[in-house]
């Protein structure tokens, strides 16, 4: 059902843990859907994403894309990290099950998430970034009549 | 993989390997269709009969009173569809219950989109009925009470011969959902007023795709697969010959070494809940602690979501479940560990283990110290336990 | 007996040695539910994806328009029941043929006590429907067109190819009960405009139990079985693992031996209905002399009834059919050879001989040379022949 | 499917042909429903059935119970034949299957019907004998709803 790529994200994940005084924090999905992601994020003055990691809550894929996604941004700034899609942590996993693609929509949404803390914090405004859902929907699941 | 530990009976089991022997035979050599009038084939007729027989016995029913079909789903389906359409001069009710299968489920979904009120019977934290509540929901118009006999997650096994009582005093048919219970605990359609019972081959040690469903003579009950004359005119379909044999041949098997086998089993399970109730913290045992199937442990963790905790197990070599493999494919938890009150997270972190004939106290043992380490492992990165410990630090 | 000559195959084939041989493992050894997540079950779901590979090839269609169900009756009833549940909004009348099988009849029956109407086309004295008459008979409410590809009783083959023509130009489903001829002559369900297609495996030396559904890609199809969310939500039910690689199997051998293979039974075929024309007074064969399965041969013997004729035949070792098998237990002649215009004494005398991969030429002499006698031999008691005799004299 | 013994009648039928000049001559049963009987008896002056013959066509049922009933007739009394029923045909025979049943019937009746020609022809009353129906129904089958 996995991907290789996901086995062994799940298997060993990457950045696993908290940050003390995070630049960013932030949480998305909720225990009644089986999902719940926290990333923490430290930046430096000049925007970059100095260290990143996360807690997860969820499935084998939850667990991927949240690893995945840590290794995608660790090392860019935050203009950067803001392009980096669920898309890109799909590929990046070598794709997941259709039932599991809102894994990675939940894993963008946390960055999302943390990187708003950290605007809120600072008092910035980043181009491009939303306040961000604390939830995400389904509907990008096939969903036929039966 | 290297070490094999099965303990996912509820999902399927093995097919006995003497039930197997005793298929082979109607493959390609016995292979006539029992409809057929020359000998060759007229004998498989026979055969047939033979295993009806069989199955009837186990369940003091008659011969005559057994219909074959493709499994557990076909009979649910059958029961419930051809039940409402044979009394609904008589009625439009059903009663059920939360924690059904989906095959009772769906069906009784579909049934309400034509016209059939359903009642829906919660169910307390163990996952029993409460028998005033089946009672109280009784109308004039109520044709058919459908409440399983043993649940699939749990393992808890209802009052059915309560609910029997109560469906014959009230002139109602009863039918049950006895696919994990056939073959496992003692049934007697008799002594329990059980008017139909669905089970499924591959539920007791034979082979998939195969099933009966159990209705009482004088019960009016029609079609639900229309077209040739096969069991008495009831159910359509060239006869699955080694199919019925290998079933027949379990039911057999079954019966004849439930109880040695129900003592064993539950011995086990016994000794794997101890263990994981003393040895892990924040678990919980799901379902009732002795009115429950002899094979089912189902155990929930806190801070835990149950696929990840599969997936170490099948790393493992261990065959485990998380609600019932049927519902796989859906993101909700489990409508069965809703229904006993769990709320949604803690539902998420369930784990059922079922065993089987062949499970030993050492797999037990090596189950319980790797679950131990997964647990442990998955809580370190769940945001859930953290919060937890911050909280209670 | 010592001598078997198994000439019934229409009622049902041997299951291909080699397909058993596929299938044994799936009984003890990998016996995993494929909907479970751990991996030793897991890899049942692509072995079943593989078998869905297979027998898409073979009609040209994609994996994921492969339904598996219990066999062809369920995939007929299947096909028509829930057609009319999901086309109710756009019409309420479907067009089918008055010489399909009970599995289609039936179901038309029950679908015309629940508000759906139903054409039967007659057919003429072959067998083959009237595509004039088919176009005429389609109404603004046509939902659903419901035709045979082979006949079961007298072989003759529909003309597929321009009913999926004039499906399409009326933009209505076309549906065919393809049960005897998937797996013994070329489909195409794209060239063929097909677009639901009904199969069983034991109809082509695969097992017993067994069938698919072909739905193309786009039809809105519902359940008829309810429950879990096997078969894409579509088909309720734990997969029935080793009867579907056994189907798969034989598709498989089916389709690469498909060519020799009838070549070599319909000359067979051939030089059994010349032989029998020719020797035996009063014959008369049914069907279509080419438009007809590589392997049916279909005789009426006037002054006979056919039930003697079976045991006779039995008594020498000769396995044949009267009609259809799954008629028997009815005391009525086939609705197929009524149709075909036989008046009824004529019809109770028919005899099915179906061909198999292993039939020889002296098969056939030896059939013929006894069947020739036993014709002989029942005339000679019966009070029909007698009366034609002295009326003739 | 057939016992033993209905076997033995249907592979060796008993008395089958024609009698020349017969006392009376019974034919029962249609082509449609699938099964004819007819019947010929050979009756002396102490109105002692000295021979009979029988004619079928029909399943394998309605010649054993053809055969079957001219064995339990031939050497009684006109009187005594009478009082042989299908269920007597049956017993000895040792059972039809259900839907075969009205195969005895037919047996039955056909020698009714060669004992009606034979009284006619003579101008005799028989006392208890009816005029046979041509046809019997077959209203004895389990007629269960589907
Ligand atoms: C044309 C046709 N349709 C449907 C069926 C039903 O198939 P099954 O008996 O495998 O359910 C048969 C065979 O009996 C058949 O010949
Ligand atoms: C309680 C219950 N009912 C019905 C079913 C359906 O049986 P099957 O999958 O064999 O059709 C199952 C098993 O999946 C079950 O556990």
């Amino acid at each position: 059902m996995y991907s290789e790529k996901v086995m062994d994200h799940f298997e060993n994940p990457r950045n696993v843990g908290e940050i003390e005084n995070p630049s960013g924090v932030g949480t998305v999905g909720n225990a009644k859907c089986g999902d719940i992601m926290r990333m923490y994020l430290d930046i430096d003055e000049n925007h970059v994403i100095k260290d990143v990691k996360f807690k997860t809550f969820g499935c084998g894929a939850a667990v991927a894309t949240s690893s995945m996604a840590t290794e995608l941004v660790k090392g860019k700034t935050v203009e950067e990290a803001l392009k980096v899609t669920n898309k890109a942590v799909m590929d990046a996993l070598d794709g997941l099950p259709p039932v599991k693609v809102h894994c990675s929509l939940l894993a963008e949404e946390s960055i999302h998430a943390a990187l708003w803390d950290y605007a809120e914090k600072k008092g910035l405004t980043i181009e491009g970034l939303k306040k961000p859902k604390s939830d995400i929907h389904e509907d990008e699941e096939e969903e036929e009549e039966y | 993989m290297n070490k094999l530990i099965y303990l996912d009976n509820a999902a399927t089991t093995k097919t006995d390997p003497r039930v197997v022997e005793e298929m082979l035979p109607y493959f390609s050599e016995k292979f006539g269709n029992p409809s057929s009038i020359y000998s060759f084939a007229a004998a498989n007729k026979e055969v047939e009969t033979k295993q009806r027989d069989r199955i009837a016995k186990s369940l003091g029913a008659k011969s005559n009173e057994i219909y074959f079909t493709a499994g557990g789903s076909e009979s649910d389906n059958w029961a419930l569809k051809a039940t409402a359409e044979a009394y609904k001069e008589k009625g439009n009710h059903i009663i059920t219950t939360k924690i059904e299968h989906h095959a009772i489920l769906h069906s009784a979904d579909y049934l309400e989109k034509h016209g059939i009120e359903v009642t829906y019977l919660d169910v307390d934290e163990y996952g029993l009925i409460d028998l005033d509540e089946l009672e109280n929901a009784i109308r004039p118009t109520t044709i058919l009470i459908s409440i399983m006999f043993a649940n699939n997650e749990i393992g808890t096994i209802e009052p059915i011969k309560e609910i029997g009582e109560i469906a014959k005093k009230h002139n109602i048919l009863f039918h049950t959902d006895a696919v994990q219970a056939y073959g496992h605990v003692p049934i007697h359609v008799d002594e329990m007023n059980i008017d139909m019972l669905s089970a499924s081959g591959h539920k007791f040690n034979g082979p998939k795709g195969i099933g009966f469903l159990y209705i009482r003579k004088g019960v009016k009950i029609r079609s639900f697969i229309h077209g040739g004359a096969q069991e008495r005119k009831r159910r359509a379909g060239t006869e699955n010959v080694p199919g019925i044999v290998g079933m027949g041949a379990a039911a057999k098997l079954a019966e004849d070494s439930m109880a040695e086998r129900a003592k064993q089993e539950s011995d086990l399970r016994d000794y794997l809940i101890n263990r994981v109730l003393k040895e892990i913290p924040y678990s919980r045992l799901n379902g009732h602690p002795t009115k429950r199937l002899p094979n089912n442990a189902n155990f929930c963790f806190r801070f835990i979501e149950g696929e990840g905790m599969l997936i170490r197990l099948d790393m493992k070599g261990i065959c485990a479940s998380s609600g019932s493999a049927c519902t796989s494919g859906s993101l909700d938890p489990s409508h069965v560990l809703l229904a006993i009150g769990l709320p949604h997270e803690i539902a998420h972190g369930s784990l059922r283990l079922t065993l089987g004939e062949d499970t030993t106290k050492e797999d037990i043992d090596y189950v319980v110290d790797n679950l131990k380490e997964i647990v442990k492992g998955i809580r370190e990165m769940s945001p859930l336990y953290e919060d937890f410990l911050k909280k209670n630090k």
